[in-house]
């Protein structure tokens, strides 16, 4: 059965990193009309950060990396989106455990966990317009792919896709979480600038697992 | 923009620096960016622990002191604070009666004290928090965010400051905290909106005869906007939200903060037409802040709060306070 | 021009109403435009006159209380009171002790407060003035209206104030506001102009790269312009010619006062870069103060003030004062 | 002998407020670059409480006319130029006297009294881009026509033109008096605004007293 190794864990990261960079412009500018115009700048001080963290000393299990990534995101990024996405990783990382491989079952199993550790620490629902609107439909299509024995760069492939339209089904959702709720019906119409990074997180797995072709 | 600084990714540690500079009585942690009372922690003293993203000055650096918060965490300009700064704040000033965060009702600040709350926690420090959601611009609901916090908050400081100082525990710190953020209303209105050092350009685009009624600390929209009013029409637009979202009748403890870049005189004016609106809706104004307490950065614009109050709160109003922000009896 | 106003030709009579709705402790005549204590006149006490253009507050009005002066008189925006406010105010505050004037170096407040003196003197009260030009943008000569008051006067009416509290004499209370004008040295720099409500237009313009080096607090040029410098920079075009004009080494009071429109962050992020350079030039700050004191309408920028300061000074500085502007031990 | 009525230099004033007021925006556009941009604000506000108090009981001699006028002046204006042309006209009132009219000597030596307690109370030199620049030479011209036997308005169209020459000569002038001094050389180049309605007064006394062709 095929599986992902730390190093492409690492890669993972390192390209969700580099995404961030390249979208930071986009994400503070999606964050303009409904909340604080800082989202891009808050995930890019943090994943530069991460960088750097693990640059240092490169982890050689899962839990070592993700519980990385978490603790310098809870400490750089600050606002919503850093004990959040630094709770998904955390969770992430503790139920990958302290192994060097995993399975996509596995890892899926783990992805799942740092959803619901987001869940239950911002107490957003699904259509909530928030990161777990896009979160949540690409882990189901993850652990959907793993289960009928897809390679990881179909797993990937799918994962990312069902992002994206989670991310696009945003737009025209009522905010009732997080900053945007405060404009309340006025949030429609503008995608959700969480959704969209988490939508990056996708896109750099893909990335790295390969097309999946 | 024109603004007093060196670069727009050092704001805050260049404004942390200034502090250190210029305010005595208080000690800058510049690593972990926690504003201490200098003689923290105080045995036996219940601990205040607030903070925020920073840009609201003199709001919460400047209320640290003797009566008032025994640490404040700044955050980036509008960026939430770190749990990592809470729990560094947390147990710098923990001397033994726990510990109780003071947070503003915004998500990044709630769930990133609730995170520091477990740390702390997980350290054997006793922690309570009370969350202030003041601001009657935002329409109030448990399905949504809820309320934005503002002015209640530096009121609040003060009054459960008094508490803590005077030795009372932490339960009864917490209780006097929820009975004064129950009691606080807010409303703000912008005529300019303000300029984020690291986004070089105003938030939000108002053109020159509007206003935006509502709008929140960090230039988020308000209820609506519309043409630029007089002063006497805006006090009602201010006072009538208030006083529609509550009973404020009886005593009271009334702020008009400045967002920054409104010069006192307008604060004076602004308030004059806000008196008799108070008055005529029963509201008894017996303590008065005219000033910058809860800003914008450079955003023109004010905010009215009014706690009620009882004879309990006005005391503790009264007693010494110490800080950059507020100073009397001491 | 946005601000909250409701005329622009009633603003000062409207912002005086709402100090008298604000402020306890102080009595607004409308009539004459001046902001008393409320328990003036103190028998056998020297009794303490400032006032000028309005525009600049807290100064003068949020000065008035315990510890500080006995009236205000509030002129026109940017415009010298008149003769009869500044003998009104006399009349008002003679305790049989005799008043000090506290007068700014403009030709107008010093012909108008001159004028008043000789009335009051013709009505028997005995009057004494110290005239305060600390502004280094300014060359000095005696051939010239000489230079502009600013921020010192806002020390020396505290100082000055401690004095008269503790029942000195007019002429050593003269002799102290004399003491304390001679210490005293001023610089500012403006970001943005002014925009005087009755013009309805920045009083001048200033690209938005550039800034206005030793501007005066009603919008006067000042030394140069020249392209917006860093806050490190501008804190050098601050110190260096304050300590250029006269000896600063020693104990001294410093106050950094922003402008109206300049948020109180900058100002600390400012301070921080002006401290160094202080003590690097022996000024050794006992005590200090950042925020708005003496300010000019929504004028972004920031003007330093240093006061020399020997023990007398600081213990009379340290002495109780509860006005709006400034306040403790009270 | 030719003589001015009380009803004469009550007209003189009631010309020189509309005068001022037609001239208000121009006299504060002067004050902007070498001022605080508030002289013809002063100046209307003054003169529109002139008027006020005039029309509400009609002196009866220069004396009464000219204290009332001064003593409004005073209380009303402000800044540098309400304390001097305050103590021009009480001076020039006071000079002149309880008459209910007066020969163009006793009104020259009036004029006179009152540029005199300017220059006491203000301490400017000819030269120094004030308003004494325009008073100074227009009272001389009207000391001049006076003695030599003009007519009213001869002296008047004289002292009016010498007005206007001693405003347009402050203009390179670099002011060494009130605020404008602040500024220093960068005066120059500049007409003093207190000049200017200095020789709106004596354009005021022309139109009253005909121009004496
Ligand atoms: N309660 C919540 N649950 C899940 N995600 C949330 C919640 N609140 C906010 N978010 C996400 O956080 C994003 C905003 O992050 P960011 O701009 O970095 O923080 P802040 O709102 O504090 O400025 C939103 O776009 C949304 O996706
Ligand atoms: N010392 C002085 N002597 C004579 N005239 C003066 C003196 N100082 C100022 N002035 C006159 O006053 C005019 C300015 O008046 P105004 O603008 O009303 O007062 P301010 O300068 O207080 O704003 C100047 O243009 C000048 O003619
Ligand atoms: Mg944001
Ligand atoms: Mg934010
Ligand atoms: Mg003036
Ligand atoms: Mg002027």
């Amino acid at each position: 059965m095929a599986a992902i190794t730390v190093e492409g864990l690492t890669a993972w990261i390192n390209g969700y990193a580099a995404l961030i960079t390249e979208h930071q412009a986009e994400l503070t500018e999606l964050d303009s009309p409904i909340g604080d115009a800082d989202h891009g700048l808050n995930m890019n001080r943090g994943m530069t950060a991460v960088l750097a963290a693990i640059g240092a000393t490169p982890p050689t299990t899962a839990e070592a990396l993700f519980k990385g990534v978490a603790m310098t995101m809870i400490s750089t990024v600050g606002g919503a989106s850093g004990p959040l996405y630094g709770t998904f990783f955390l969770r992430l990382g503790m139920t990958a455990g302290a192994e060097s491989e995993l399975d996509l079952v596995s890892f899926g199993t783990a992805l799942r966990a740092g959803l619901d550790g987001v869940i239950s620490r911002g107490k957003a629902q699904p259509g909530d317009k928030t990161m777990i609107d896009a979160l949540g439909p690409a882990i189901e299509a993850w652990q959907r792919e793993a289960a009928s024995g897809a390679s990881p760069g179909e797993a990937a492939s799918a994962a990312f896709a069902a992002a994206e339209a989670g991310r696009d089904a945003t737009t025209p959702m009522i905010a009732r979480k997080g900053r945007a709720s405060y404009v309340g019906e006025r949030s429609a119409g503008h995608t959700d600038p969480g959704a969209a990074s988490s939508a990056l997180l996708f896109q750099a797995l893909r990335d790295v697992l390969g097309a999946g072709a | 923009m024109k603004k007093f600084i060196n670069d727009p990714t050092t704001v805050l540690a260049d404004a942390l620096r200034g502090v250190q500079a210029a305010v005595p009585g208080v000690r800058v942690d510049l690593d972990n960016r926690v504003i201490l009372r200098a003689d923290a922690p105080r045995s036996g003293k219940v601990g205040l622990v607030s903070g925020g993203g920073s840009g609201h000055e003199p709001m919460h650096g400047g209320f640290v002191g003797p009566g008032m918060l025994d640490a404040a965490c700044a955050g980036e300009v509008f960026t939430s604070p770190t749990p990592d700064q809470m729990l560094a704040a947390t147990k710098a000033v923990d001397g033994g009666a726990g510990v109780l965060h003071i947070v503003k009702n915004y998500t990044g600040d709630v769930l990133n004290f609730e995170m520091a709350a477990e740390l702390a926690s997980a350290e054997g420090i006793r922690v309570e928090s009370v969350v202030v959601a003041d601001d009657v611009a935002v329409e109030d609901s448990t399905w949504t965010a809820g309320r934005r916090g503002v002015g209640t908050t530096v009121i609040l400081e003060k009054i459960v400051g008094a508490a803590a100082e005077a030795g009372q525990d932490l339960d009864a710190v917490k209780a006097l905290a929820e009975k004064v953020s129950a009691n606080g209303r807010s409303m703000g209105v912008a005529l300019t909106s303000c300029t984020v050092p690291a986004a070089g350009k105003p938030t939000f685009e108002l053109p020159d005869d509007q206003m935006e009624v509502g709008v929140g600390i960090h230039g988020e929209p308000g209820r609506h906007r519309e043409a630029l009013a007089s002063a006497r029409e805006i006090a009602r637009m201010l006072v009538d939200p208030i006083l529609h979202d509550f009973d404020a009748s009886g005593p009271a403890i009334v702020m008009l903060s400045g967002l920054g870049g409104t010069p006192l005189i307008e604060l004076y004016l602004l308030y004059g037409e806000i008196a008799p609106l108070l008055a005529a809706g029963g509201v008894d104004a017996k303590r008065i802040l005219v000033g910058d307490y809860i800003t914008s950065l450079d955003m023109a614009g004010a905010s009215l709060t009014v706690v009620k109050a009882d004879d309990e709160l006005l005391r503790l109003w009264d007693a010494p306070v110490e800080t950059a922000g507020l100073r009397w009896g001491a």
